[in-house]
């Protein structure tokens, strides 16, 4: 039916799907990492995003590719939906020179020129500061970009989130913070670690506009990140979103979770962000089971030439390990190749 | 008994929860969490929440904290999970805790420890692997220490306690899961001196921390080739035990220094400008250094372990020292 | 009239009586600051209170012995009031070994354990940690002490202010936050560092009570004050005052003031606290003549013996510059002295 | 033309906001107040508040932000008042700064300049005068420099905005009054290599920053006893020129270090470890250093003179170091 605009119904129906394919390909790459880490091809710390899918995939998409991102060490999900490839994300997972970073930031420091994708920080609240000057140089060259910033809500405590919000919105910088709350910080439940619970209140201490969403509904979130995405964009000055969610794993692979109730996480399961808008589609008849078996064919395809990709990897030749300690200006022209 | 690095360290914990009321342990996840490198695992459970005391994540904020529970009479031990965070609350430690005495003329002295994690080795990348207790050890008014044997693990504490001012003492990540046979009546243990780990004739092999392992498989096969090598343990990288230095020194005549610090300003190359100063025209070759190679630490494992030292280029170094290459 | 009560009326007058005439002792110390400044007799930076005397009168006004004060850099007012003699902190300016330092703190290092003062802090917000750590010692050791801790308007944008507060208020601590709002942090003006400027309002937002406060006034001062102390001393939890002041002088002897019109100081000048108590108290025929002759000779005489203390200090022996790095607890039973 | 140490790096800063559209001046009270130590005065009237831009108090905040400022296509200039305050950015400089180009493979190089003042000698106290730009020089990624001349004062900046890396400008508090001549078309200066200040054959004094003229004045007093002494300015702290350094060695065989920073594990240990490394067998004698006493500055007057390095102290190194004990 080229011209013809679909039905509002069905253009909605189109985002949904979407969202739920990009929800359904960060759950399959995730699980895959659990299972790689049990086999020991990745090491160090890995911090999953299962159960929190709504998030990126709800906010990722409501950017463009000027836009620049800011994330954490729980970024998998992240940099796939920013258009990392997944195969250069478990090759850097791998530790191998395929990898988005050459196989030396590992699962918490994923970065990619390409996307703007800026990481991948490993400190709690480093990346906000960061956020801050990228929106503020945007803010002084004019153009119309946003940065959205994510971090969890454990990163509010921090003196670095403090300082941040204040610049931001005292500049009436163009960016979008996304606290994902997802009500642990480690082991450390919200309220034994803030003395006022409502993040998205304590975001509006600093005047900036800030809404909590349910943070299960990737709809919900799409539909809060477009409107905060364009009101920052359209020079609206900072926003900020409380994505109100839970993560199903352990905080990494070395978490007993012994803070937490198994009932509490059952309880969360059931708002299974996948499940919750597989069901809505499926109730509202725009998702058939064909439909539903193509997107995880196509998740479990993508994911599976991922690992192919990584098992191919090489280890980055131990003769550049001091490369890019700082800049190769000078001798770039003349290398075989530049940055990747 | 049989223990662990970890579990001689928990004890010390408990033992110093039991032996005075003004003890507690305070930082990110020590309690209901057991601890990021589950060291304080169960004391939550047995101390409670007012002794093993959940922070937020606020680094600057809960080692002021410290700080002034310090003065204000308790001992708080105070955990920041690796030295990459405790950068976040180096205001606290470089700008109060070490100035505090000095500045007030001798009035308000800071008995305050804090214990955390440093060094590499299990592929944690660059903000996580650090290795900047030479840093600390630059500062006057601290005094810095480095638990490299399951002893001291379990015994620094206490004395460090004892102490009127604060301590910082460095576990090295990857010494936790170190197994080995503790006295049954282990107890403190001196922390102003360093100790010598084997002794030997031919080259001084100085250490501290988490090198301390690599260092004595160097020593054994350096002797498998028929070269002595003492092992000193620094164990107090500030005030520096310098005494024994120059002891091992006025010994061997050689040394070689092994400091998992980047080598630029690390404290190697204070122990190396100390030797030459003193003992100069006692030294048969230049004081050598292996180090960690000048990099942010990758995460790969092939290249995290070419960028730190390793048995090899230790073994290497003491041959060159004593002045065979081969 | 032994056994009679006075009349509230007197009991208030002598009580407003007490705190012009801590203010005017405050005022004449830091008028000589400035005079022995220009003498370069003290060196260094000297930051002075004049202006804001209200604030630091009314409060330590509450305060009992075993309490914990913490202040800035701009403190003498602070330690004078607290018990510190005046010849101990114009010698401490001197640099002489008499001073509460022996020299070593200069202007922006009192310190003094009898008064329980904890200086005398010049990175900015670096005292607020350590305020919550007093308190936290106080609740663990179950005494009822209350901990004071004195800051800039300016320090609510450090990451240690939003730190402390939080932690405090998680706690439920015994610290008063005193927030001397004058308006600028150096040359920068509050709307130019806060996007929230209703400090109070900030202060609200970590769950910590919170009132703003006429810092011109000492008895308003007092009396805000007293309820907070009250408050805290039984178990209430942190409080936090905002003191609304305004520092007459510059920030300190290097600041041309290029940033605020000379108007405006005039305009608050009109608001001098000690002006404004004199008046209220003359008005109500609570203050003769010969009273305030009386506190103006008291103050001024207490000055002057203090700077003859000081002309009189000699400088700490050279071959005591390395005491006290560390304690001299072996040592300490064989000297001659202990610290002072 | 005459000018002085903070109009050179005014004139500096004025000059680079000019000839590059992308470079900014941010920081605490560099617009309204002029800058805390007048460096900056003037620059808010003629660039106006975008370009000098006041920061509140948020040390942390605003170098992060100029960090992802760099990130993002802009040339920040990142005023931190002294290197005391640096210490709440650390995290900043540290974990982000000097690991993101390395940490990402290549792909995010960090073009930011950050100056600060560093030293004592102004009776500031334990919270305003050290000196810790040796500690920054212990950090891979990052470029150290310090000016020392009214040349580096006013060229430094400029060479530092092209380079792509963070670079760490260090101005001694003691010299923005140094007054001086300046060519008229002064303009950027290397910043790779240390220099020669003067040249001699007797012993190399090794210095940097604001103890330059304290080592001129003592080469002076030397020259006058007949001690020809060659005073090399290292000018880069990281990546240290080792080859200038081995170079004044190799003419005079005897060094010393002097260097306002803590003895134990300051900048000067590395110099002497290096010197020592490389040059053993051809030095007449031990490395010597000059530093401060190790404890936290005191405001009195006499008891700051005494804590730092003084000429009387250079002087009697070098005899030392050539042998003269007289
Ligand atoms: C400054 C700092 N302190 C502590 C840590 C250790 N740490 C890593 S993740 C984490 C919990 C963070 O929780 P939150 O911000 O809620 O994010 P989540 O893991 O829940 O996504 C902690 C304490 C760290 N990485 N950085
Ligand atoms: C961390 C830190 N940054 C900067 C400074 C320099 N400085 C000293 S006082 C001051 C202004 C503080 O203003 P405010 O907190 O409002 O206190 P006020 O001086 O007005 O009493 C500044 C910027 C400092 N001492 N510490
Ligand atoms: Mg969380
Ligand atoms: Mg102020």
């Amino acid at each position: 039916m080229t011209g013809k605009p679909a039905h509002p119904d069905e253009a909605q129906a189109g985002l949904a799907r979407h969202l739920l394919h990009q929800m359904l390909r960060v759950r399959r790459l995730e699980e895959k990492c659990v299972e790689l880490y049990s086999e020991a091809k990745i090491r160090g710390f890995l911090h999953v995003y299962i159960g929190e899918e709504a998030v990126a995939a709800g906010v990722l998409e409501t950017l463009e590719a000027e836009d620049a991102v800011v994330a954490t060490y729980r970024e998998h999900g992240h940099a796939l939906l920013r258009g990392v490839p997944a195969g250069a994300i478990l090759a850097e997972m791998y530790g191998y020179v395929q990898g988005c970073c050459r196989g030396r930031g590992g699962s918490m420091h994923l970065f990619d020129a390409g996307t703007r994708f800026f990481g991948g920080n490993a400190i709690v609240a480093g990346g906000l500061p960061l956020a801050v000057g990228l929106a503020l140089a945007d803010k002084m060259a004019g153009r119309a970009r946003v940065t959205v910033c994510f971090f969890g809500e454990g990163a509010v405590a921090e003196g670095e989130f403090h300082e941040s919000l204040n610049l931001a919105a005292l500049w009436q910088l163009p960016v979008l913070f996304c606290c994902e709350n997802n009500l642990y910080a480690m082991g450390t439940a919200l309220g034994r670690s803030e003395s006022q619970t409502d993040i998205a209140l304590k975001a509006a201490g600093y005047e900036v506009a800030a809404w909590a969403v349910d943070g299960m509904d990737a709809l919900a979130v799409h539909e809060a990140a477009r409107r905060a995405v364009d009101a920052v964009r359209s020079g609206g000055g900072p926003h900020f979103l409380e994505l109100r969610t839970y993560r199903f794993r352990a905080h990494s692979m070395f978490d007993p979770e012994r803070y937490r109730e198994k009932t509490e996480v059952a309880h969360w399961q059931e708002r299974d962000p996948i499940n919750l808008l597989r069901q809505a589609l499926e109730t509202a008849g725009h998702l058939t089971e064909a439909q539903w078996a193509g997107l995880q064919s196509d998740a479990d395809t993508e994911v599976a030439e991922a690992v192919a990709f990584a098992e191919a990897g090489t280890p980055e030749p131990p003769e550049d390990l001091a490369r890019f300690v700082y800049s190769e200006v000078h001798s770039e022209a003349h290398s075989e190749r530049g940055p990747e | 008994m049989k223990t662990t690095y970890r579990e001689a360290i928990r004890a010390a914990i408990r033992d110093a929860l039991q032996r005075d009321d003004r003890v507690f342990l305070m930082g990110e996840d020590v309690g209901a969490y057991g601890g990021c490198f589950a060291v304080s695992l169960g004391l939550f459970e047995e101390f409670g929440p007012e002794r093993i005391r959940d922070t937020p994540l606020s680094e600057s904020g809960f080692v002021g904290a410290g700080i002034g529970a310090a003065l204000g009479g308790m001992r708080p031990i105070v955990e920041i999970m690796t030295v990459n965070f405790s950068l976040l609350a180096l205001d606290q430690i470089v700008n109060n805790a070490a100035t505090l005495l000095h500045m007030s003329g001798g009035q308000f002295n800071v008995p305050l420890v804090i214990r955390m994690t440093t060094g590499a080795g299990r592929q944690l990348g660059a903000q996580h692997s650090h290795s900047l207790e030479g840093w600390y050890a630059h500062i006057p008014g601290l005094r810095i220490l480095a638990a490299a044997t399951l002893e001291d693990a379990r015994g620094m504490l206490w004395t460090a306690l004892q102490d009127p001012d604060p301590v910082l003492i460095f576990e090295h990540g990857t010494l936790y899961n170190m197994p080995g046979e503790l006295d049954d009546d282990a107890g403190p243990v001196d922390i102003t001196a360093a100790a010598i780990r084997r002794p030997g004739t031919d080259v001084s092999l100085i250490t501290y921390g988490g090198t301390l392992p690599a260092v004595l498989d160097a020593a054994g096969q350096l002797s498998a080739e028929g070269v002595d090598a003492e092992v000193l343990d620094l164990r107090v990288l500030r005030p520096l035990d310098e005494a024994a230095v120059l002891a091992t020194v006025a010994r061997t005549h050689r040394a070689v220094v092994v400091d998992e610090g980047w080598r630029s300003g690390s404290l190697s190359a204070e122990i190396s400008a100390r030797i030459t100063e003193a003992s100069f025209y006692d030294l048969d070759a230049p004081v050598g250094r292996v180090c960690s190679a000048e990099i942010p630490l990758p995460y790969a494992k092939s290249q995290e372990l070419a960028a730190l030292p390793s048995v090899e280029r230790i073994v290497r170094a003491a041959r060159e020292a004593v002045g065979r290459s081969g």
